[in-house]
């Protein structure tokens, strides 16, 4: 069990809800789940390729690159919007 | 309309041929510092630039006779406070040519040129006024000398008529006991459009204790630059006082009617008159103290 | 230079001498535009008068019939099959109006010509037909309903959904941790203010210039001074409708950017001029384009509230922070949820974050954008709050100050950072312990916080039969990150900095490299140069293996020298190179990296004393310190430079910088005349203090240093004022006129 | 419009062209003669990065009509290394790192060659004074004024020589 927290830009397909507890032992079981959850949410986290390149995941406060990576149980999982920031 | 032709006559004369053939299309420069940009920005129409920095009159700076100094129109700042001597019987005239745009202006631009130009912000004209400067126009009638506090007529006109341009500025000899200052206020240490600027010429008696007389003179606070009679007679034959200057002050921000736009708010700038007229009597005062 | 445990490098602190500086002071540089090509045509962009209208028609025939004139370009030239004006997306509607003009100075068309002259003559002859509408330039004004609506279509993104009704707010963005409501309640200390700062422009000296040949194969080359040519060419292939794959940028140096060169404005445009004559078409931007047709920062309205116990711990933060987001959808307050409380852990935060369109041009970044309004509201807050405890604000600090596992940026836990590190070297400074006499005159201080991002990046590294290698380079150098990255490419292959070459490549000549922003490239572009280090080791391993017949996975590379097992065979990196490439086939290898979004967090401090000229309103800066958590100085006089070149354009945001609009929505002060940005008598020496925390995600501690500088002035220079004079100010620019108002010597 | 024949000497070469009555000097030096070094920042004489020497005189290049510069001695950063010898300023700024992007560098060294033999004592208040007229955006100008004021030994050396 991890809790995703949903970054600004995604909330509206939560219907404002930020923090949604999800099942799974990887990012990608995680992430199923919690498109599970929230219908809307299909592809708009993870698609056929991946991760989407606007964004960025991070388990327990550590960015990963490989969504077939252990999420422990009870981690933080941040969904994050790729910013530049001139 | 792009610029058509330059012409650089050698004489007086010449000029006021040139100006007589191409009527409004032509329009004369020294150091063309403000005239340049305004045709490449297309505020004014030009179609023959006259450069007169060729007339020998016009780039001549000699003392005259009775110690007064003849300053040819096209004279480039710089070379005023170049000279040692220019600077220590004129220190006001200084104090405006070093503070026009940055160096690299003051080598080109002239006092002829910033008055010409007759912007109401002009950081020349508070000097020559308050120094009691005579402008000596050229044209096709001969010459005429006009007092310079009537030479600006709104903001970036003047008296000069179609076919006329200004020849030299005649600084009269500074009298016995007399001190002048110039300064302006802008919100950067340099580069600025005065927001407010003020000078002050000042004759006291001869141990420095009343004021003779004063001339004062303020910009940025109304369509031209002003001389500020009502500050003068406050003063004349009063003692030299932070009360009489404040009454100086007083007439000089009463006679201020200025605008707001976005160098400065109407408040500000009679604040400001205030302050600089203050501040510009004092130094006055001390330089004459000096002389 | 504060050290903290840093291990001892070799070429990495040094200062060496920065190659491509030379041409730069001789002038041979070659920028925007320098750049001449055969053939060339000069373009001219002409600009909408009005700032909200719709465009009914455009006639370009009596344009077209200049002598001088080869083609004309308008929104038309840039629809997808089936698009109509009206559907034009954001970013090319920005390069070019399609159905509305949306600011003064918006570009409606473009005009190539033999010369500049007749470009802007034909220019002239466009007769465009507009549909003049009210404009909306307030931020707040733009928010109520019934303002002017700017886009029929927009819809505010909510947590909730979005609105019902078209609007001008594009997104309001939530953040929210622990019960801040009962918290604010609870605390003994509440300060607040409403404070708000105008739109200023990054003010870099060269406009922005390119050049573009469309060749008859398709095949595009662009020229241009550009922030990052990847992005640069992804954003013109889209405006184009043209696949990146016939697109090359070569960028040219740059002058300057700071964050406003990352848009795209010149390059679809020429590419197009010049698919239309068949010529090279160079479009350069005036001073007047510059400021009325790029990208300044949002103006912002700032309400906060600060709450802390009476001994000092803060407890709660609301604010709600409108950015101007100028003619199209944009970010900027989305940024400010990103770093309003980064500098103090605080356990309850309520922030509302409205991104705003107004009649204005579509603001970009400007360095670390939005975190220096965010922080002119929080550390005024702080200060006051000081005030009011009656402590020393840098304790204050101190005693709430982030720290490793505090909660950072959208929640994520922060790794090791500095921020407690330099307010206590401010503390300990010889500024802030030199007592400031005389009347008028006031010290302040302030922290500043900026994310910094990796992002990716790719080099090429060529190793020359000489032994000496050449770095190839797709990420725009700004400030000599030519330099930081040869420098850290010689630390990792054990050369000297002197044997390495780094050069700027085009689109075609090195993999994807992300714009140059976020403070990223010493940091992001550097992993990818030691990666680079890492696999030319590696290969030349391999080939050594080969040469002296021994395996690969045991030849030792140390110290910059390989070296047999049993140490009969060795030499530098030099002497094998010359081995194994001199004599062998040429050898190149590459680095690539993803360097992750957030790289661990810049924080800055900085100490300002001022005089208050309290007859003229006029604050001169007397004494200036800036402090800076800067992980790993990589080249320290180049560090530096980002802390004083950030602090001074800090310095004129507080004072003097702004956009001075008429009610018609005209710029008035589009020129460096009156957009008044400091010059060399408006600041003091800018003195630095460097604390090196390093950055557990860099191989040699690196942390981004050039966005966090610019944060801390504008509140520093406030609370200096406030200390000054007695009066705060809670908004900018603190000018003159402002602080006769404030000081109430004037009444407006 | 007659094009106005211009006979001058541009860094020690004798230089003629053909310009436009209204054309600037900067945009003659940069469009016919290839003089790249003065750059346009600002082109209405607030940014100093145009900056050449006319007749021994700092000048904003781009309020100078080309035409003015007939018979003239003009002096440009190209002109300012005696070959491939830096002079004592270009080396001071790229010693001192005095320049990031470079925009503005060759109009700072132009100004302050030509103040430095004016003032070869000049002081850091009257070398920021001279300098105002040129805007840098990168530096904060600290290092640009410490890379001047460590050039002035040399160059008074090299003045007295």
């Amino acid at each position: 069990m991890a809790t995703v927290i949903v970054p600004a830009v995604l909330r509206p397909l939560t219907g404002g809800v930020t923090r949604v507890d999800a099942t799974g032992s990887t990012v990608h079981e995680v992430i199923d789940d919690l498109v599970r959850q929230y219908g809307q949410l299909k592809d708009r986290i993870i698609d056929d390729n991946g991760v989407r390149p606007e964004l960025f995941i991070a388990v327990a406060g550590q960015e990963i690159f490989d969504i077939t990576q252990a999420v422990p149980a009870g981690a933080e999982v941040n969904i994050l919007p790729a910013i530049a920031g001139g | 309309m792009a610029v058509q032709e330059y012409l650089a006559p050698a004489t007086v004369d010449d000029a006021v041929a040139v100006l007589g053939e191409h009527g409004s299309a032509a329009r004369v420069f020294a150091g063309g510092t403000d005239l340049i940009i305004q045709v490449r920005e297309r505020r004014r129409d030009v179609g023959v630039m006259v450069d007169i920095k060729k007339i020998p009159e016009l780039v001549e700076c000699a003392f005259t006779g009775d110690g007064g100094l003849r300053i040819g129109a096209a004279v480039p700042c710089a070379r005023l406070y170049r000279d040692p001597e220019v600077a220590a019987k004129f220190p006001c005239l200084i104090d405006s040519a070093s503070l026009i745009g940055g160096i690299q202006i003051q080598s080109r631009a002239s006092l002829g040129g910033n008055l010409c130009n007759s912007s109401p912000a002009a950081d020349s004209i508070p000097t020559l006024i308050a120094l009691g400067v005579t402008c000596e126009i050229a044209g096709s009638s001969g010459r005429r000398t006009v007092p310079v506090e009537q030479f600006c007529t709104g903001p970036g006109q003047n008296v000069l008529q179609p076919g006329e341009f200004l020849v030299a500025l005649n600084v009269p000899a500074p009298g016995a006991n007399s001190g002048a200052a110039f300064e302006r206020f802008i919100p950067r240490n340099e580069m600025d459009i005065a927001v407010c600027n003020a000078a002050a010429s000042v004759v006291l008696s001869a141990d420095g204790s009343t004021f003779q007389s004063a001339r004062i003179a303020v910009g940025a606070v109304a369509p031209t630059p002003l001389l500020v009679a009502a500050a003068g007679e406050a003063l004349a034959g009063q003692p030299v006082s932070a009360a009489s200057i404040a009454s100086a002050a007083d007439a000089a921000r009463a006679a201020a009617v200025p605008i707001t736009d976005m160098r400065g708010s109407t408040a500000q700038r009679k604040h400001l008159a205030s302050v600089l007229v203050t501040r510009v009597l004092n130094q006055a005062v001390e330089r004459a103290g000096r002389a | 230079m504060v050290m903290a445990d840093k291990p001892k490098y070799r070429v990495i602190g040094t200062r060496p001498l920065r190659p491509d500086a030379i041409d730069k002071v001789t002038g041979r540089a070659q920028y925007g535009a320098d750049t001449r090509q055969n053939g060339m045509l000069r373009g001219y962009v002409l600009r909408s008068p009005h700032a909200h209208a719709n465009i009914k028609s455009i006639d370009v025939s009596k344009a077209l019939a200049h002598p001088g004139v080869k083609a004309v370009v308008t929104a038309a030239d840039f629809l997808a099959p089936g698009q109509d004006l009206a559907q034009l997306p954001d970013l090319t509607a920005n390069v070019m109006a399609g159905s509305k003009t949306l600011y003064h100075g918006h570009a409606v068309a473009a005009v190539a010509a033999i010369d500049d002259e007749s470009a802007r003559d034909a220019a002239g002859l466009i007769e465009v037909e507009y549909d003049v509408l009210p404009p909306v330039l307030d931020v707040r004004e733009a928010m109520l309903p019934g303002a002017p609506i700017l886009h029929e279509a927009m819809r505010t993104r909510t947590p909730e959904g979005p609105s019902a009704d078209p609007s001008n707010v594009v997104a309001h963005a939530v953040v929210v941790f622990g019960d801040p409501e009962t918290a604010m309640g609870e605390c003994d200390v509440v300060v607040e203010g409403d404070f708000s700062t105008r739109m200023v422009h990054q003010g870099y000296i060269e406009p922005q210039a390119a050049t573009a040949m469309w060749n008859p194969d398709g095949q595009v080359t662009i020229w241009t001074a550009h922030q990052g040519s990847f992005p640069a060419r992804q954003s013109t292939a889209t405006i184009l409708n043209h696949p990146i794959s016939k697109i090359r940028v070569v960028l040219t140096e740059i002058g300057g950017g700071f964050g406003g060169k990352i848009a795209v404005y010149l390059e679809p445009v020429a590419a197009m001029l010049s698919k239309k004559t068949g010529h090279p078409v160079k479009l350069q931007m005036d001073r007047v384009d510059v400021f009325e047709g790029t990208g300044p920062t949002p103006g912002t309205s700032i309400r906060a509230k600060l709450g802390a116990t009476k001994d000092g711990k803060l407890k709660a933060y609301m604010a709600d922070m409108a950015y101007e987001n100028g003619a199209y959808a944009g970010t900027a307050a989305n940024y400010a949820t990103m770093v309003a409380t980064a500098c103090y852990d605080i356990e309850h935060v309520r922030l509302d974050g409205y991104d705003v369109v107004v009649n204005k041009p579509r603001t970009q970044d400007y360095r670390a954008p939005s975190s220096p309004a965010a922080a002119f509201a929080m550390e005024q807050l702080v200060d006051q709050l000081a005030e009011k405890l009656n402590m020393d604000p840098e304790k204050l600090r101190l005693q709430n100050s982030s720290r490793e596992g505090t909660r950072g940026s959208m929640g994520m836990p922060f790794a090791r950072i500095g921020h407690e590190e330099i307010v206590q070297a401010a503390l300990d400074s010889d500024h802030y312990n030199s007592p400031l006499e005389g009347p008028n005159r006031g010290r302040g201080t302030a922290s500043g916080y900026w994310f910094n991002v990796g992002l990716r990046s790719s080099v090429n590294v060529t190793v020359q039969p000489d032994g000496t290698v050449a770095l190839a380079v797709g990420s725009t150098d700004l400030s000599g990150t030519r330099t930081s990255l040869a420098m850290q490419l010689a630390e990792t292959i054990g050369v000297e900095f002197d044997d390495v070459k780094s050069l700027e490549v085009d689109t075609d000549s090195v993999g994807y490299n992300d714009v140059t922003a976020g403070s990223r490239v010493t940091f992001g572009t550097g992993m990818a140069t030691y990666e680079a280090g890492k696999n030319l080791i590696a290969a030349m391993k391999e080939r050594l293996a080969a040469t002296w017949n021994v395996p690969e996975d045991e030849i030792q590379f140390e110290e910059g020298k390989f070296s047999s097992p049993d140490g009969s065979k060795s030499g530098t990196f030099k002497e094998i190179a010359q081995l194994v490439v001199g004599r062998g086939p040429g050898l190149t290898v590459s680095g690539s990296v993803n360097a992750g979004f957030l790289q661990g967090g810049g924080f800055a401090h900085h100490i300002v004393d001022v005089e208050v000229d309290p007859d003229t309103g006029k604050v001169q800066v007397l004494r200036y310190t800036a402090v800076q958590d800067v992980g790993t100085a990589v080249h320290p006089a180049y560090v530096e430079g980002q802390l004083q070149g950030g602090a001074v354009q800090g310095i004129g945001w507080a004072l003097n910088e702004e956009y001075f609009y008429d009610d018609s929505g005209r710029m008035l002060n589009s020129s460096f005349l009156d957009y008044r940005m400091p010059t060399t008598l408006d600041v003091p020496m800018i003195d630095t203090i460097l604390v090196e925390v390093p950055n557990p995600l860099h191989p040699f501690g690196v942390r981004g240093v050039g966005e966090p500088p610019i944060v801390p002035p504008l509140a520093a220079i406030a609370n200096a004022v406030a200390h000054a004079t007695g009066v705060r100010q809670y908004q900018l620019p603190m000018s003159p006129r402002r602080i006769l108002q404030t000081t109430g010597k004037i009444e407006e | 419009m007659s094009k106005h024949h211009v006979i001058t000497r541009i860094n020690g070469e004798d230089i003629e062209f053909l310009t436009d009555p209204g054309t600037s000097l900067l945009s003659a030096l940069r469009d016919q003669l290839g003089l790249t070094g003065a750059k346009e920042g600002c082109n209405n004489g607030n940014c100093g990065a145009c900056n050449v020497v006319l007749n021994g005189e700092l000048v904003n290049s781009c309020c100078v009509l080309a035409v003015e510069v007939n018979g003239g001695e003009l002096a440009t950063i190209e002109g300012v290394a005696n070959g491939d010898d830096l002079h004592p300023l270009q080396q001071s700024f790229i010693n001192d790192a005095a320049l990031q992007c470079g925009i503005c560098t060759p109009g700072f060294i132009v100004a302050a060659k030509a103040l430095l033999e004016r003032e070869p004592d000049a002081d850091e208040a009257r070398i920021r004074h001279w300098l105002a007229g040129n805007l840098c955006r990168c530096t904060g100008y600290d290092k640009i004024v410490q890379a001047v004021l460590d050039a002035a030994p040399e160059m008074r050396a090299a003045a007295r020589a």
